[in-house]
């Protein structure tokens, strides 16, 4: 008998505090696997968002600096120029990181800071209870947009990885999903190849996840993946948007 | 024969794994764990292939997969 | 090397790197853009890092990520900036790190002007930002001085673990006074292993630099902790010096920074007519020197005290509570940018010696 | 307070007319003597443009206010500052003018005016007036007899360190305005 | 519509809208979200505007800008979302533009947690920015009340130009209470086409909305005439309430908000068993009563004073500005997210009575 | 004789503070004859940057509200969402809009308020004496920057007209130049256009304004525009990125 | 302050099982008869899932701190609320406790205990367990008497007022909790 | 036949017009303005086109221009 899966290393044997079926949990693991992969647990810093995932660090197993809200892209960038030894990445959900952050996220980007960001698109501010965020859909009812977020009122939603692929400065910028295993095998694909893109020191790096809220979202949690699928998938298109070797 | 194996006090109920699961190996509990959830259990373990799609969906690493001989891998992990 | 004739922003930069600190981020603000321009140059001489953030807000989030791998780090900025920074410098605070933070205070509010001016001294002694926090707030009154505070701050900070600022003016980063670097120690960085996030190496437990305690209770300890090294600062670190405080004084001007170098002026000149005035000048605003103020406000001759700003009236507030109602409490303020001449102090002196009696 | 030496200078000008680096200079050859000194450029509100000025107080001991609102004396190198300052200067003080730019005089009769023609030295000895603060940095020098000849040359010497060829001119416009400085103070000391 | 059980969150945005305001900029943060959330139902209705910000610092800038025009505008927020909005409130004071902000606090320092807390009380009372700038601070302690601060609060600040700043914590918005919103009378916005950003219409000469004073003297001018607005506020808004302070009360508690509530209750308690205990309520933060305070304090009977909040001790700073030497000053705290229990201030109180002698 | 050109009504007589030859002026002026042109001075209300046109207001002719440094479209929003009949629009610098003002112009333009962005890229922070913005070229020297911006340390110039293009809230992006007359009258077709938008209550707005800054960049005047041609043309290309109708 | 009424109950379970609803329910009806209200939710460090509770705060005149550390009343519907406020309830107070998901007791003597099987009555009157909270909430009124029965029920039928069809068998789920409530109070009052 | 007029003590010297000048009928004077500038003066006026380049050039809306007749327009304004 051999063990072909189970909790990966960079991970303690916690309990998580997310809702039931909240792909916070698999994109943690996700991160975590390829840490281990890449045998950077030793060297890794990460830069907590505020949001659900807040807590991370009581899941995983490196050192841990908790950013303020939305500033972790440049948290993470002071860690990194003051130490270029360690493997620095950022978890942000999209209140973090489109919202609040989206100076620091753009800024860091085009500085072609060497760091890799984790990008948790659930189209909703999770932890504060489900009001609207920058990516929330069309028409998608929260408890600050209660008939729906309406266009004309406060705009399209915002897509992050097209907007910072189109900065001249060499990155990796990516957009996966979490909503069946195809699609989380891919995800992990890209997590590995950002944190690889750090450690050849070759370019910032974003993975944006498709992600579910199922509790801010009203829905179970496989209702939720598929709402993801037949709403999310159409907006926010699938795909690699940038690679440092590009032009 | 590959062994999936479900920590049944660290499943949440989500579900997930039930519907990953191209085998329908996996059904949930009637009785609940010490969490309060009705969790996810393999109701018919000979029909795993091991392909561990249903870890990969576990949001709360509660699956464990094991296998002996050949497994099925739908795509590279 | 011996004395140089320094640019104040320029000696607060070359004592930053003095004092070891190779990671400077900032972003360009008058009067003190000078500093970074000049770390922009000698950073790299030092195999350092200069990095202009994108904002206030950016720089100081990315001291306190520098800040929490154990880094001397240091930025600077003036009023305007220093207010987008509450935020992280409240983090910092919470989360123990040790930074140096450099505030050139210019008029205010808002936009105000770009002249010298003392009127952040509110926020940076009592509301760096949101929830119990203090830094030590250092005043220089010279160049000499600003590149001692700074050599001493990182050390400070470090001891601490908690953010020093150094609140200078308009008038201490723009003017060349001489500086003597060589008269400072600098000291060795400490071992940060123990709360830094550097990577475990595998040699220790993971570390966690953080702000977030979920329960109350231990929220509450951390504040009490916390607490705690404001009172051993409060012990520890109260710097003051007094001029021409003596027997006979009456008539005590209590000024800081710039503002204290006029008033100096004024209280020699004035000493030397014969009229028996002296100053006290608070080297740290925090921790300010309760103490030693009320223990001169209960000497018989002194029969009065003055509180001299570039505000419209806010270190008053400490003075009347050291002095509570054993003496009363003047106040002369120029506002806006304008340095009070020797002129406007002399008479605002005589008037209230007048107002005591002679 | 007889044994203490302390002395101030304001120069002021049109930005561009090298009135920082001269003060800077002044500053230098203080220091040089074992003074405390202190440069301060100037606080008003314009932002840019117009008119650039510092002020350098010389002190045997630490320079107590670094703000001189009435300069013991002043250099000016255009009629708006010396509007601004001749008014200002204390009595006895010394009033270095740039003749070259400015026709005016001062009608104060308290104070010694020093004028001379620094664009006119700087281009005869150069070619262009870009060193015209140098003449009038020595003639307040010879004027005030604040610090010595020796002093400021040296400041200058180092300062160009860097370019030799700009050395000896302008040493030389440095001293042909400090003997123009030297001869009006000698004078005033005769006449009064 | 007479009585109603409200969520504090609901009753502090309906009182807005009571009270004439149409438009809102704010930000998510616990436990205040539901301010807006409640306002984007509302708003709508009421032909109303409410916008969810980026962020605190975009929603403040809304703020002002809303502001300018004249309109009635408010956002609210909690402690770290606040320190991000210093640099707006700072701006909103020197261009003399009024608003209304409500600051849940929330236990700091950093991202601290998300319970109720008073540890803002310096950031607000003396620097809500850089610069010499006050806004009038208002400490509710029922929901009531919240309604009616929320309701005096726009032509407070309409009165003097200047924004008001209502300091609720986690309690008072979470709770709920029966509100009466009749009683508080609503007034029409005055006229502001003297100052505000309107459009000229062809009507009048164009209105510059600004803080910028390049001439120093006229940003002196402009500090002096905020500071005499300041002296303004403090001649006339100071309010507070007295709570069994009769002529044989020993120990007065100073305690504001949620805190305020459960002295009260201890105060009647231990009234009701014979001690001679009294509550002193500030009811407006800045301005603060000084004045009342001392004379208070002046009394033969009262032997002490004691301050008790939730935070390690900030208000008391102006409370023992206030009672000078004339008393002593005890402290009582939680942090944290704590709200001090009957038992553990009934325990603090007796302690302190018998410092003072019984 | 007929006058064909001569200060706009929108302009007070009054000399600017600006250094001889700086496009600001130019600018000023073109806005300030669209606004005569479309009769609109009487209900315009603009937000001035902190920045070298801080003072924009001494000398255009209509209400105005000092802005903070960078969230001018902040302000301007809370302006226009409560006078919706008012036409709003910033005027703001390069370091002003695309470094510290980041987030605020990408979420104004992301929810489509109805304003107007006039956008001065100098590519240089003219009012604190020659700092590095986000705009200023490779290589270019700056107080900041004084070996010239190595793009491997700090990334290359950020395209503010290209990112924001790149929404799906609809706007009207264009980048113009006031380097010679013929972009100048390009220049002013644009913004009269981008004011159009507003008034037909159509779409967010953006002009951007390759401009120069003579004394900073240590140039005259006439070498500035030169300089202007020769390398930021290249750069920053013109043209219409985006138009209400599109899409 | 004997002619002072003033009272307190803790609602306490698993989040979803209504009882801040109950609470509100029972401020409500209070409110209706004139008394001074709170009602306070959980502060505790918990952000989600897990327990949900909270406290309502009866007055005849305004209610002074609205934080209760020990209640003198709970309703406890799972085990871990059970354990956390059995101990912690004032001495003479109610305890409901929901018997359909608990099956222990409290140890005090010094408490009245009232155990009521919840969510067997709302499945019998509804087919499921979802107003579990009115039986609970008819309960403590029952064995406090704290507010009349007519008024907690017509806050019930007030809150229902949009979905009448929830009315009646509501109300009805509450009476049979009101019942046992008020059985369990003459019960002990005849044996105490 | 055009007119183009400088107002002199407005202009700063930055010699944009000079360049901007289609038919050269601007240079810069040898004298200084009340600000201290060389500025621009038509020196060939009956040159000028009335193009309003000129104008349309100078940052400091120093050039008025005015005409009788026809006048170039190289493309609208
Ligand atoms: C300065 C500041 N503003 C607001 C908050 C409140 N807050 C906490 S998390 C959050 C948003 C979380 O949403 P998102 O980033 O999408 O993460 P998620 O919870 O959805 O994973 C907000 C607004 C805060 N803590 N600090
Ligand atoms: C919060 C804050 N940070 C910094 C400054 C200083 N500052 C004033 S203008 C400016 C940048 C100006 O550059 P830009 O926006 O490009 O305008 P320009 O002067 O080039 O037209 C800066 C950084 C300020 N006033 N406020
Ligand atoms: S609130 Fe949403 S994002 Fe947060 S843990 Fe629950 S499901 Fe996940
Ligand atoms: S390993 Fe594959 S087949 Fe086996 S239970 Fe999991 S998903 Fe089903
Ligand atoms: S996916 Fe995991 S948590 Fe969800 S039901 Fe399956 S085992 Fe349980
Ligand atoms: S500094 Fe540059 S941008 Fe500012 S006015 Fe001068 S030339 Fe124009
Ligand atoms: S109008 Fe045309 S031709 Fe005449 S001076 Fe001006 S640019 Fe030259
Ligand atoms: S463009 Fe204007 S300011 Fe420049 S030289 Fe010509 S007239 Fe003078
Ligand atoms: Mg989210
Ligand atoms: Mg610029």
């Amino acid at each position: 008998m051999v063990t072909i899966f189970t909790r990966p290393d960079s991970m303690f044997d916690t309990p998580t505090h997310y809702c039931p079926g909240c792909t916070h949990g698999v994109a943690h693991r996700l991160v975590a696997e390829v840490i281990d992969e890449l045998g950077i647990k030793d060297k890794t810093v990460g830069v907590a968002p505020v949001g659900c995932a807040v807590l991370i660090y009581n899941y995983m197993n490196t050192d841990f600096v908790e950013g303020s809200h939305g500033r972790a892209p440049a948290s993470a960038t002071g860690i990194k120029r003051s130490r270029p030894d360690l493997v620095v990445y950022t978890y942000q959900g999209d209140g973090d990181l489109a919202s609040i952050g989206a100076a620091e996220i753009v800024h860091a980007a085009n500085r072609g800071e060497k760091i890799t960001v984790v990008f948790i698109n659930n189209a909703i501010y999770g932890m504060t209870g489900g009001q609207m965020a920058p990516t929330t859909l069309p028409g998608q009812k929260t408890t600050t947009s209660p008939k729906g977020r309406d266009v004309n009122h406060i705009g399209y939603p915002i897509r992050m990885a097209e907007l910072l692929a189109t900065l001249k400065t060499p990155g990796y910028i990516v957009r996966s999903s979490l909503h069946d295993p195809y699609h989380i095998a891919m995800a992990k694909k890209a997590i590995k190849q950002a944190f690889i893109y750090q450690l050849e020191g070759k370019a910032f790096s974003m993975v944006e996840l498709l992600s579910t809220c199922p509790t801010n979202w009203g829905m179970t949690p496989y209702q939720a993946t598929q709402w993801l699928k037949e709403n999310m998938l159409q907006y926010y298109p699938l795909g690699v948007f940038k690679t440092p070797e590009d032009e | 024969m590959p062994n999936v194996i479900i920590d049944k006090d660290r499943c949440k109920g989500c579900e997930l794994c039930v519907h990953a699961c191209p085998q329908k190996v996996l059904e949930m509990s009637k009785d609940l764990n010490v969490k309060g959830y009705f969790y996810s259990k393999p109701v018919h373990p000979h029909k795993c292939i091991g392909c561990t799609m249903c870890a990969m969906m576990c949001p709360d690493t509660a699956i464990k997969v094991e296998v002996y001989g050949t497994r099925y891998r739908y795509f590279a992990y | 090397m011996a004395k140089k004739l320094m640019k104040g922003a320029e000696a607060i930069g070359e004592a930053a790197i003095r004092a070891g600190c190779r990671h400077y981020f900032g972003y360009p603000i008058t009067p003190q853009s000078e500093i970074a321009e000049y770390l922009s140059r000698r950073m790299p001489e030092v195999g350092g890092v200069f990095l202009q953030a994108e904002s206030e807000v950016a720089a100081s989030n990315m001291l306190f990520g520098a800040a929490a791998t154990g880094t001397r780090v240091m930025t600077s900025s003036s009023s305007p900036g220093i207010s987008l920074m509450a935020e992280a410098f409240s983090y910092m605070v919470g989360a123990e790190v040790p930074a140096v933070v450099v505030n050139a205070m210019r008029g205010g509010p808002g936009l105000g002007g770009i002249l010298p001016s003392q009127s952040d001294y509110f926020q940076a002694t009592k509301a760096n930002g949101h929830g119990d926090v203090h830094f030590i707030v250092l005043a220089p009154a010279s160049l000499q001085e600003s590149v001692e505070h700074v050599m001493m701050a990182f050390p400070l900070a470090e001891k601490y673990r908690n953010p020093v600022m150094i609140v200078a003016d308009g008038l201490v980063v723009q003017m060349m006074e001489s500086v003597d670097f060589d008269i400072v120690e600098t000291t060795d960085p400490p071992d940060v292993e123990d709360w830094a996030a550097t990577g475990t190496k595998g040699r220790r437990e993971r570390n966690l630099v953080k702000s977030l305690f979920l329960d109350p209770l231990g929220l509450e300890e951390h504040n009490r902790k916390l607490r705690r090294k404001y009172d051993e600062m409060e012990e520890n670190e109260v710097r003051y010096e007094e001029v021409l405080i003596e027997d006979d004084t009456k008539l005590v001007a209590v000024a800081y920074g710039t503002t204290s170098r006029v008033v100096r002026s004024v209280v020699e000149e004035l000493r030397g007519e014969g009229y028996p005035v002296g100053l006290f000048r608070p080297i740290t605003l925090y921790p300010f020197a309760y103490d030693r103020l009320r223990e001169i406000s209960k000497r018989d001759s002194v029969k009065g005290f003055m509180s001299i700003e570039m505000s419209t009236g806010q270190m008053i507030y400490d003075v009347r509570l050291a002095v509570q109602d054993l003496k009363p409490v003047g106040f002369f303020g120029r506002q806006g940018g304008i340095i009070p001449t020797p002129d406007d102090v002399r008479k605002a002196m005589l008037q209230e010696l007048e107002k005591l009696g002679g | 307070m007889s044994d203490r030496f302390h002395n101030e200078v304001v120069f002021a000008g049109f930005g561009g007319q090298g009135l920082l680096t001269a003060g800077k200079l002044l500053a230098q050859a203080g220091m040089a003597e074992g003074l405390q000194v202190a440069w301060v450029p100037s606080y008003g509100p314009e932002m840019r443009g117009g008119t650039a000025s510092c002020t350098v107080v010389l002190d045997s001991v630490i320079v107590g206010s670094p703000i001189v609102p009435s300069p013991m004396n002043a250099v000016v190198m255009n009629l708006p500052s010396m509007k601004k300052f001749a008014p200002e200067i204390k009595p006895g003080g010394v009033l270095v003018i740039n003749s070259s730019l400015i026709e005016e005089r001062s009608d104060r009769t308290d104070i010694l005016q020093v004028p001379i023609n620094c664009n006119d030295i700087a281009i005869e000895v150069m070619g262009n007036s870009r060193s015209a603060n140098m003449a009038a940095l020595g003639a307040i020098v010879g004027a005030t007899d604040m610090i010595s000849y020796e002093s400021i040359e040296t400041a200058l010497r180092n300062l160009f360190a860097k370019k030799p060829k700009l050395v000896e001119p302008n040493v030389e416009i440095l001293k042909r305005g400090y003997e123009i400085g030297r001869a009006a103070r000698e004078k005033a000391a005769q006449e009064g």
